[in-house]
């Protein structure tokens, strides 16, 4: 089958830095070209198209990004990712009703108090077998949305109402209609997520993590702190979850525990996987088309989740390392040995 | 092999999902089209009364085109947003950006409501829910968030708490009640208006419940250690019906109750008649089986399908839309005025109309009980 | 014993019922190659295991450069200069060689996560010291022309010896070597015997498994024997051949494959 | 509250015992694959959820039950309900295997780690959901009672139901058969070999296909009976209630110790009354929450679950 990801990575190792320079922007431009397009086949029937470019497309990819630093890199099955969303989501909901702080300002308090819950949830459940992690992050993202459900100063199942927009930066109006921009905030968001994991990845931390994910005991008689590692991925990728969820509920003016139910994690973790885990264009690429798909076939009406099932199927069957796996450079050698 | 299996599979389902796509009726040339939506939750968990409501007003507008024929069209746009607040926020603003739909029926839960409701506010869209019955968005002391363009004509859970209470308790002497909810605002709502005016000594306790539970033997401890002999239940009828037919079976004696969500022509499908009789539930309208059996039998005719909770309701809301429309509204400012100035029956022949809050006005709550495997209406609740 | 590096006093390990090290006492000396050898299912890789904080031993003590090493984490234990090799080889197959030696460097890097993060000197400084200083491990293993390619990728006999790379990557004090001329040919073995000279002339001590019998005699300055979980011998090699203990426990068991 | 919780205890622990019946069958279907493929399967919820249909048709369609029939007693009523155990376990069984095929099956092959089978058998869950929804028009679906809840006896002040009895036993007993399955006959030590060591079974030659189809049947055999013994129950189903029930299963199976099937047998009986108990005591609102921070205690203290063969402790 035809590696794009081996052809995109061949074409990047040839080019020089400004050529590079001019593919990056050269993506950039497109991505943030995307509003525009509402007109052609792109647009979404029924659902609103630069809406559904912010949520769910958008969004997904942040959150992908951030759960790819988990189960991508370091190969830790989270199945539980939705409640750091949550948490990003209710801590805007709370502080942006009751206090005077705005959406900027609470943006790093809800990173924080993510990336806090991050050490919370890791270090009982990283010290656990792989497989158990899986069970243990689900059920912490169910206990987030049952407290959120039973607590009254959370607003239980009504949730929280008229959560501020973030205030204007540099005259650019945020209001609750104004897709676009919000969709281009979350472009930066997103850029500046893909530039923490790739500064990550190529030094210390990033081959902790493959190594980790690769044969975790070997890397811990290597030396690696293997559980220092874990935890640092879990609280990272527990940090974008949050900044997601802050800028989420501030664009949504409106949070429910419905909003964070375990499909969420299970969505994100098919955007992954789905895309090509561990490579960080696939599973953009991945929560691109998973995000997009369901409002696209719309038409189909009420079969349009069955439809969703089975091109998961489908795909995963012919394409089991993602759209675009991770690197594989290499063609084996002849005196290949199993 | 394995590949045409796979295609096979796919094309089976691409014929399924061909065959599930809606009938639209034939465009007239001379006729006038007019667009309006529904929103509501159309697939994934909470599809059910979404596809209830909907069956509702498709049958409504059938009726209307087949009336009209030559001279009005109408087409409806579905909006699935899953019930989902999320879903809701993205299917709104393509729904208010839908120059065609000049008005819509929904949505079906208040939490997509309120996701949904700055965007058809801003875009002049008059909105009329069969089911969203959260008190906050049209209660001005909590800003009425939904003014100008909702309106709904389901009783607020700020008149059904107490009344449900109230008839629950009817003709029981020294009542102790034990109330139950099912999590949902709509369920936990209830409760909260109920509550205050529970007299001092009658309350037995209080238990909240996930709706996707299925062993209740810990409620029903609850209820018997509290010696309970009126349980509520404030949640839908798919659970209602489990717990108590549990709580029957477990040897419980008492008054069992439930409020508008249970009033489906499924509850009482769902349970053993033995085990139903004597249910005792309120709600804003009745059940369609009890306007009139040939109501029912030709919703059943036209639609492939029993009518469900808020069929009346969802027909309501639709009738009004229509009678706009015979009027030759076509467009959404003209709608939103004639909605809120609308003055008209509703299906059970009561006076229909909103107050300036959106509210359906002067709605009164009936009771209902269930007698040999049948929901029968009572009379009002006093 | 002033200049033994490790010591094993009265180690026992038992599993379940399972007694796979029992009593067992020995030490490794600054400098020399120490041959570990019995047969099968004798307790030689447990002993690894238990160096290097796999297993907690049941009773007994190991000190390690005159400290004690209970308790102490594993990470923590290759970075006080214990390192080792795999029996069933066991590399990161998704990192190219050189990228396996390097993460093994990283044991003794100052700059953390966050330096990386924001691309601070002492980190730039440090990947630029460590890729060359692992470059310079690969070519004094004598694979250092495959550095750029993925570890899964190798011939057998590479990854074997990038395995011993990986290893003294961590920059150890004692290297323990799981069978590293497993799957050898002869010419293969006599070049490995080499190596395994080099890195103790290098200044490392070596402590080896292997199930070849001359490569061993060879190259050890010292052997221990292990039967059935207890230490049986512990000489020089031309001595622990003749012992007749040595020869019972050898002949008294199949002759294994390899 | 304790003194009531005392009043209360037997009806409790009844009524967690025969939920946790259910449990132990659908935890079945997933540690036994769990065993063999060392894979979640994530589609046992649906397949469960079939499985319960498959009684419900049975009950209401071929003998024709409704909510107004006379209940069955006698020999009518155990041909009724052993063909409807039989169905369930058939229709799930080969369902099982059928989702092996396609969802599993080729990704196998290729080697192709967790994650890739994992979220096509999500695919494969939504698929069933979702059709078995427009199937059902989206609405619950009752199982007409076809036996008479009748009280047959009282221990200490609970009173003892003949369906909850029902469960129990014959949960027992199809325990007993898989055990006897899966420890005396060749195909079983099949699985076992597998389940320990599967280059090496397949070395010994083992058809590990073979092997494999078996275990999703067996597995799948279990959870269709889990989904008779529901509806027997509860009386009712609907197109979602695969997700709940299969959560709380897989984490029984977890709880108990994964990939064996003691494990199950006991992760089940405790997640069970657990639940009821914890649902008592704190409100039923708070139950999942207690669930999982037991399971963080057990799993802390007991890495390989409460009553999980230590597998070597580290592959180092």
């Amino acid at each position: 089958m035809i590696n794009l990801r081996d052809k995109g990575a061949d074409i990047w190792e040839r080019s020089n830095r400004i050529e590079r320079t001019f593919i990056a922007l050269g993506f950039i431009a497109l991505a943030a070209s995307l509003p525009f397009f509402g007109g052609t086949f792109l647009n979404t029937p029924i659902a609103d198209y630069e809406s559904v470019l912010v949520y769910p497309i958008a969004m997904f990819v942040l959150m992908a990004i951030g759960l790819n630093i988990v189960i991508g890199k370091s190969g830790l099955l989270d199945l539980g990712y939705v409640a750091f969303f949550a948490i990003g989501a209710y801590t805007m909901g709370l502080l942006g009703t009751r206090t005077s702080l705005n959406t900027w300002e609470i943006l790093p308090i809800g990173i924080a108090m993510a990336m806090f819950s991050g050490v919370i949830l890791g270090v009982p459940a990283l010290k656990l077998r792989g497989d158990y992690l899986a069970i243990i992050t689900l059920g912490f993202g169910e206990i987030v949305r049952i407290v959120a459900l039973n607590l009254g100063t959370l607003g239980r199942s009504e949730g929280i109402l008229n959560i501020p927009t973030p205030p204007s930066v540099f005259g650019v109006e945020y209001s609750f209609d104004s897709h676009r921009i919000y969709y281009w905030t979350l472009l930066i968001l997103i850029l500046f997520a893909i530039w923490m994991v790739r500064r990550l990845s190529v030094r210390r931390a990033g081959r902790a993590w493959e190594s980790i994910r690769q044969d975790e005991d070997a890397a811990e008689l290597m030396g690696v702190p293997t559980f220092k590692y874990k935890v640092w991925a879990f609280v990272l990728g527990a940090s974008v979850g949050g900044a997601a969820g802050v800028f989420y509920a501030s664009k949504t003016l409106f949070i429910a525990p419905d909003n964070f139910t375990l499909q969420i994690s299970i969505l994100i973790l098919a955007c992954v996987v789905f895309g090509g885990m561990g490579n960080i264009w696939g599973v953009i690429l991945g929560a691109v088309i998973l995000g997009y798909l369901p409002d696209r076939i719309r038409f189909l009406s009420d079969a349009r989740l069955l439809v969703f099932g089975l091109v998961l199927v489908i795909m995963m069957n012919l394409r089991p390392d993602g759209l675009l796996p991770r690197k594989k450079r290499e063609k084996p050698l002849p005196k290949q040995v199993q | 092999m394995k590949k045409r299996g796979l295609i096979s599979v796919a094309a089976a389902a691409a014929l399924a999902a061909a065959s599930l796509v809606a009938y639209a009726p034939a465009s007239n040339a001379a006729a006038k089209t007019i667009t309006l939506a529904f929103q509501g939750p159309l697939t994934g968990e909470e599809a059910q009364v979404g596809q209830d409501e909907l069956a509702g007003m498709l049958y409504a507008v059938k009726l209307f085109n087949a009336k009209n024929k030559g001279k009005y069209v109408v087409k409806v746009v579905r909006a699935d947003d899953q019930g989902d607040p999320a879903q809701a926020a993205k299917v709104a603003p393509g729904i208010a950006s839908n120059k065609k739909v000049i008005g819509l029926v929904g949505a079906a839960y208040s939490g997509a409501t309120i996701a949904s409701l700055p965007f058809y506010k801003q875009r002049n869209l008059a909105m009329v829910s069969p089911s969203a019955t959260r008190v906050s968005i049209t209660d001005p002391a909590a800003g009425a968030i939904g003014f100008p363009v909702f309106h709904r004509v389901v009783v607020t859970d700020k008149v059904q708490g107490p009344s449900l209470f109230k008839l629950a308790t009817k003709g029981v002497s020294s009542p102790k009640v034990f109330v139950v909810d099912d999590q949902s605002a709509y369920g936990v709502g209830l409760v909260d208006y109920m509550k205050p005016g529970i007299p001092a000594g009658q309350s037995a306790g209080f238990d909240s419940v996930s709706d996707k539970t299925t062993d209740w033997s810990a409620t029903i401890a609850k209820v018997k250690t509290a010696g309970a002999n009126v349980v509520i239940y404030t949640g839908y009828f798919p659970q209602a019906a489990v717990f108590f037919k549990q709580l029957r079976d477990s040897g419980y004696t008492g008054v069992l109750a439930g409020g508008d969500g249970v009033l489906s022509p499924s509850f009482v499908t769902l349970a053993p008649a033995s085990v139903l009789e004597g249910v005792r539930l309120t709600a804003g309208t009745v059940p369609l089986a009890d306007i009139s059996d040939k109501l029912e039998a030709d919703f059943q005719k036209k639609m492939g399908k029993a009518s469900g909770v808020y069929a009346a309701e969802s027909i309501d809301a639709t009738n009004i839309f229509l009678s706009c429309v015979s009027k030759g509204v076509s467009t959404r400012a003209a709608m939103l005025k004639c909605v809120k100035k609308f003055k008209g029956k509703s299906l059970t022949g009561a006076n229909l109309s909103f107050d300036k809050n959106g509210d359906v006005a002067g709605g009164v709550m009936n009771g209902f009980e269930v007698k040999a495997g049948k929901i029968v209406f009572t009379g009002p609740v006093k | 014993m002033s200049n033994s590096i490790i010591s094993l006093k009265n180690v026992t390990m038992k599993f379940g019922g399972v007694t796979a090290l029992n009593d067992v006492t020995f030490d490794v000396k600054q400098g020399e190659i120490l041959g570990l050898i019995g047969p099968n299912g004798a307790g030689k890789t447990t002993v690894f295991n238990v160096i290097t904080g796999v297993y907690q031993i049941t009773s007994g003590a190991i000190d390690f450069d005159g400290k004690s090493l209970s308790g102490t984490k594993r990470y923590k234990i290759t970075k006080r200069g214990i390192a080792r090799t795999f029996q069933n080889i066991r590399l990161w197959g998704d990192m190219t060689a050189l990228e396996n030696v390097v993460t093994a460097t990283d044991t003794h890097k100052k700059s953390g996560l966050l330096s990386g993060l924001f691309g601070m000197p002492i980190s730039r400084k440090e990947e630029k010291r460590d890729k060359a200083r692992a470059q310079e491990l690969l070519d004094f293993i004598g694979i250092g022309e495959y550095a750029d390619r993925l570890a899964r990728n190798l011939p057998y006999g590479v990854q074997r010896r990038l395995e011993i790379a990986r290893a003294l990557g961590t920059n150890p004090k004692l290297v323990l070597l799981d069978e590293p001329a497993a799957g050898f040919n002869p010419s293969e073995k006599v070049e490995l015997a080499a190596t395994i000279r080099k890195i103790r002339d290098a200044g490392y001590t070596v402590l080896l498994i292997e199930h070849d019998m001359s490569l061993v005699m060879k190259v050890s300055d010292r052997v221990v024997v292990l039967d059935f979980g207890q230490k049986i011998a512990d000489d020089v090699p031309n001595k622990v051949q003749n012992d007749p203990r040595v020869i019972e426990a050898y002949l008294g068991v199949p002759e294994d494959a390899s | 509250m304790f003194g009531n919780f005392l009043d209360q205890f037997w009806s409790l622990t009844f009524g967690g015992l025969s939920l946790g019946f259910i449990y132990i069958l659908i935890a079945l279907g997933y540690t036994m694959v769990y065993g063999v493929l060392r894979m979640i399967n994530f589609a046992n919820s649906e397949v469960f959820m079939v499985g319960t249909f498959a009684t419900i048709i049975i009950i209401r369609d071929v003998f024709k039950f409704t909510q107004t029939s006379e209940y069955a007693t006698g020999p009518r009523l155990w041909l009724i309900l052993g063909t409807a155990l039989i169905a369930s376990m058939l229709v799930s069984g080969i369902l099982s295997v059928l989702i092996e095929l396609v969802a599993y099956r080729r990704l196998r092959r290729m080697n192709s780690g967790i994650l890739a089978p994992l979220i096509s058998a999500i695919g494969v869950s939504m698929v069933l959901a979702e059709s078995m929804r427009i199937m059902t028009d989206s609405r619950p679906v009752a199982s007409p009672r076809a036996m008479e809840k009748s009280f047959i006896g009282k221990f200490f002040d609970a009173d003892i139901r003949l369906d909850n009895t029902i469960i129990i036993v014959a949960a027992i007993i199809l325990l007993a058969i898989l055990m006897a399955f899966v420890n005396k006959t060749r195909l079983g030590k099949a699985i076992r070999a597998v389940s320990m060591n599967g280059n090496a079974a397949k070395l010994m030659g083992i058809n590990i296909d073979g092997v494999v189809s078996i275990t999703f049947l067996v597995g799948g055999l279990m959870t269709g009976a889990a989904g008779f013994f529901y509806v027997l129950k509860y009386e009712n189903s609907s197109f979602s209630i695969g997700f709940e029930l299969g959560i709380a299963a897989f984490t029984a199976a977890i709880l108990g110790g994964i990939g064996n099937i003691k494990g199950a047998f006991y992760g089940g009986l405790v997640l069970g009354l657990l639940e009821t108990y914890a649902s008592f005591f704190l409100g039923t609102q708070w139950k999942a929450v207690t669930v999982f921070v037991i399971l963080v205690l057990v799993l802390y203290t007991r890495p390989n679950g409460l009553f999980g063969e230590a597998m070597t402790q580290s592959r180092a």
